[in-house]
């Protein structure tokens, strides 16, 4: 029953079942948030990390939209869990376009996705000095 | 389909066991299988005579006389051959047709190919509530108006017009008036004598009858003239030709045998069960009911969800069989016409669901359908960002 | 129909149980009654994929793609989406139409009303043996030609005209070309790609298929335009609207794979069965076939008797279902137009029987059926007063 | 089966069950003949009756026609057995509509028949001589 949805592959079922990332930090020392999307355009995300060793220790998600966007939202915390900022920086949207078989109608959701995710890298606690 | 909750009794319904029995008696070589039109031979009259007993059936339930009824292949081709037919044959008197804006695609199309002839269209725009009444038709009405068309109950919010208040208003003004009847008929009564209805567009899968067959009741008295859609053998009185489909006729005449026999009854059934539904759901935070709260048909229940994903929700309720909008309308990802002229949002209209019942509808259907909207709902706002940034 | 041995299988035959029961699982609440539109929900998603199995079991029986696949509501729908359509959308090019005199009425009324839009038809005069060539369809085509349209196989004297050498022409002149395959399609091979066939009507109530749905077969590359007959919910790429009936639809992929898996054998079989049935027939006194000999499709027998009263013939075969004409003629007393093109007088047109077999006709019916036409026949005759006056 | 047809009534059927009347009679004295119709048109009619003290002894028919036509002649036979020449000259088509329920678009053939019958009545043996 559903499993024969041909809109929806297996990775964004498995995401969905559960929403593993979902949720967010307690503010506190290392945490960085990031906000992109609008929820009246139909697709809004904010995800919360905290840095640790200039790496990502915990990534969580809030997500608005369709099952693809949400899983994909998903799929992200678990992809960056020990990324540092260069990897948030370069990271593609293409990526959870074909981890999660994403139709290209919904691409541009993806880069919603991708905006979060470069402003985590934007928010990098220490960003404003330079920290090399 | 034991594994899912069917909920989406507007799109279509399971065919009734005695209704398939009818069918079935039509179908085999010892059945009554032969063409109705061959009525020189025996089995061909055997035909013929449960095609016309079948027509009486039909007509019986919206106060028409059997000769009335023209088959189709379904309300669309009904639609088709009421607008189409009755505007090019009367358009020497006017080209003008009135609608609404709420209407089927299958009528709303059909205008919009009047348009290309030549007709001109006006499309009333219903009140908040759905509603369209008779006063506002009568604004529409011009010198060159010839035809009216207004749904008796809208397919994706169950909202019930007034159609014998704009047919009285019709025929004193010698306009036709057309009615779509998809919906309602055999659900409540409807009389095409008392409503003064000149030409109504039924179909039988929505009543537990099968898929591909429908009729349009026309009037004879006077004889409304009407160019076919269909030209050949010269069935239904050269106004639809093919070969009549025996088992799909008998069919529909039994669903609509039943569904009078049961009216009353089975409408105030369902209308309860509709109402538990909203009375679970409604307590629902962000929970806005489509349509007029009282002038509604029993089965349909139209809801919009705020701040929820309308994908998503369908997602979540994979276990059930509903509806984000009309089927016809369910393979493009528009937000619902019907929904946006009542003035919803657009991400309101994308948020919202219809829930429709039918004769095998439970309780239990019911009860499982407001547990898991529930946590659909819960479950998706959970996981939303908070209104203000955080 | 214990009681009558049926012999017009030309009209319509008995559906086959293992269609009626490919069709049963779509009908009840346990079965796939969804709306395959409806594809957001498993049950409609899985009601779609009976009608896209259907849609290729047909296609593959002609030749097609899946997707050039129409669905209808018998070949009379598509024969008239398929003159009309076609006509209408390619207007701009010209205005001229050629088709036969001993087509179905589908065609030829579709024709008229052509003619009443101002088309020009050419009706060509098959020759005495029933059959059209490519020459003489040659020789119709004009610059302002659009379309051609022939029949495969004639549903009252059985003659199988060469669709594939007309095909060929008409390609090579860039002119459209339909057939009217429902008679033929399933059992002679047929194949759009090789004959050039740009529109194909099909229906399945012609082969143990249910009454009332059929398709049309529509060339996809380059793409044909046609314009609808029905608008709405733009089901069918916007071609036909109107919900699909699952079960009528599942019922044709059925009754064309059952067909298509035996066609060779069951085609043998049959028209052992004719040849059985003529040779009984041919030794009657005063007994002429209709159409040519040898290109004949093998279930439709057509014969004229001298001297014996039309009406009283088929009267004495009351044991018999059996045709005096087209099915679709037999209300009217009129001399088949088929058999008057073909030069046959009104008396021998009005003496004549159409017999046609199928799947279930038995060599018991054959021969039971030679009986009583000579009985009947010599009972007529020897009541009948002399010729030269005593 | 056969009893549905509504095309035919009860009579026409009885009728054609047996064709009761058909035949002819041979040449004899007293034999007299008439025919009407024209079978191009779809309907023929011979009758033959032998005339005993100016009354009708026998009649019988031969008919090339539809049911209708077959089944009145048939009737006829029974019904004008016993009659004198008067009454023939006097038979009115009405009789036989009314008998076997024929529908109006086939009255043209009971004038046929009203013709033959006629015919006997001007054929009546020694019609030539004034005979009262
Ligand atoms: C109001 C209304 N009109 C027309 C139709 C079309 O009827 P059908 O499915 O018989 O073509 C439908 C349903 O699809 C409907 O709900
Ligand atoms: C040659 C031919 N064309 C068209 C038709 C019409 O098809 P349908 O009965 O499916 O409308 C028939 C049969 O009635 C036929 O024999």
């Amino acid at each position: 029953m559903t499993g024969d949805d041909p809109r929806y592959g297996a990775e964004v079922r498995r995401r969905m079942a559960t929403l593993a990332g979902a949720g967010d930090l307690p503010p506190g020392p290392g945490v960085v948030t990031a906000r992109a999307g609008d929820r009246e355009q139909g697709a809004e995300i904010l995800l919360t990390g905290r840095v640790e060793s200039r790496r990502l220790a915990d990534l969580r998600f809030r997500a608005y939209g369709c099952p693809h966007f949400l899983a994909a939202a998903s799929w992200l915390t678990g992809q960056l869990r020990g990324a540092d900022r260069a990897a948030l920086e370069g990271w593609d949207w293409r990526a959870a376009a074909d981890a999660l078989e994403v139709p290209p109608a919904k691409f541009g959701r993806l880069l919603t996705l991708q905006d979060a995710v470069r402003g985590l890298a934007r928010n990098w606690p220490g960003a404003g000095e330079s920290t090399v | 389909m034991e594994d899912v909750v069917y909920l989406d009794n507007a799109a279509t319904t399971a065919v009734d066991p005695r209704v398939a029995e009818a069918m079935l008696e039509c179908l085999g070589a010892h059945g009554d299988y032969a063409n109705p039109s061959a009525t020189s031979h025996a089995p061909g009259r055997r035909a013929r005579a449960r095609v016309e007993q079948a027509r009486a059936e039909v007509a019986g339930v919206v106060g028409a006389r059997p000769e009335q009824i023209v088959w189709t292949s379904g309300a669309t081709e009904a639609d088709n051959l009421a607008l189409l037919g009755a505007a090019r044959y009367h358009r020497p008197r006017g080209r003008h047709v009135v609608t609404s804006r709420t209407e089927h695609p299958a009528v709303l199309d059909a205008c919009r190919q009047l348009e290309r002839e030549g007709f001109e269209v006006t499309y009333l725009k219903p009140a908040e509530d759905g509603l369209v009444e008779a006063p506002q038709v009568e604004a529409a009405l011009r010198p060159d108006t010839i035809l009216v068309s207004l749904m008796h109950v809208n397919n994706e919010i169950g909202v019930v017009q007034d159609v014998g208040a704009v047919g009285r208003l019709c025929r004193d003004r010698a306009v036709l008036f057309h009615v779509d009847a998809a919906q309602g008929a055999g659900k409540l009564p409807l009389d095409v004598e008392r409503d003064c209805i000149d030409l109504l567009a039924l179909t039988a899968h929505k009543l537990h009858g099968p898929k591909g067959v429908g009729a349009l009741c026309v009037r004879r008295e006077p004889r409304l003239g009407l160019v076919p859609l269909l030209h050949g053998g010269g069935q239904e009185r050269g106004l639809r030709s093919g070969t009549l489909a025996t088992h799909q006729v008998v069919g529909m005449g039994a669903a609509f045998r039943i569904a009078a026999a049961s009216m009353a009854e089975e409408s105030a059934r369902i209308a309860g069960l509709r109402d538990r539904l909203w009375e679970g759901l409604r307590r629902l935070p962000g929970t806005l009911l489509n349509g007029h709260p009282m002038r509604r048909a029993p089965g349909i229940l139209s809801i919009s969800f705020d701040d929820v994903d309308g994908e998503s929700l369908l997602y979540e309720l994979r276990g059930f069989a509903v509806s984000s909008g009309s089927a016809c309308a369910t393979t493009n990802a528009e937000p619902s016409y019907v929904l946006r002229a009542l003035g919803r949002s657009d991400r309101l209209a994308q948020g919202s669901l219809r829930l429709s019942l039918g004769r095998y509808s439970t309780v239990g259907d019911v009860d499982a359908a407001v547990a898991a909207v529930g946590a659909a709902i819960a479950r998706l706002r959970a996981v939303a960002p908070p209104r203000s940034p955080a």
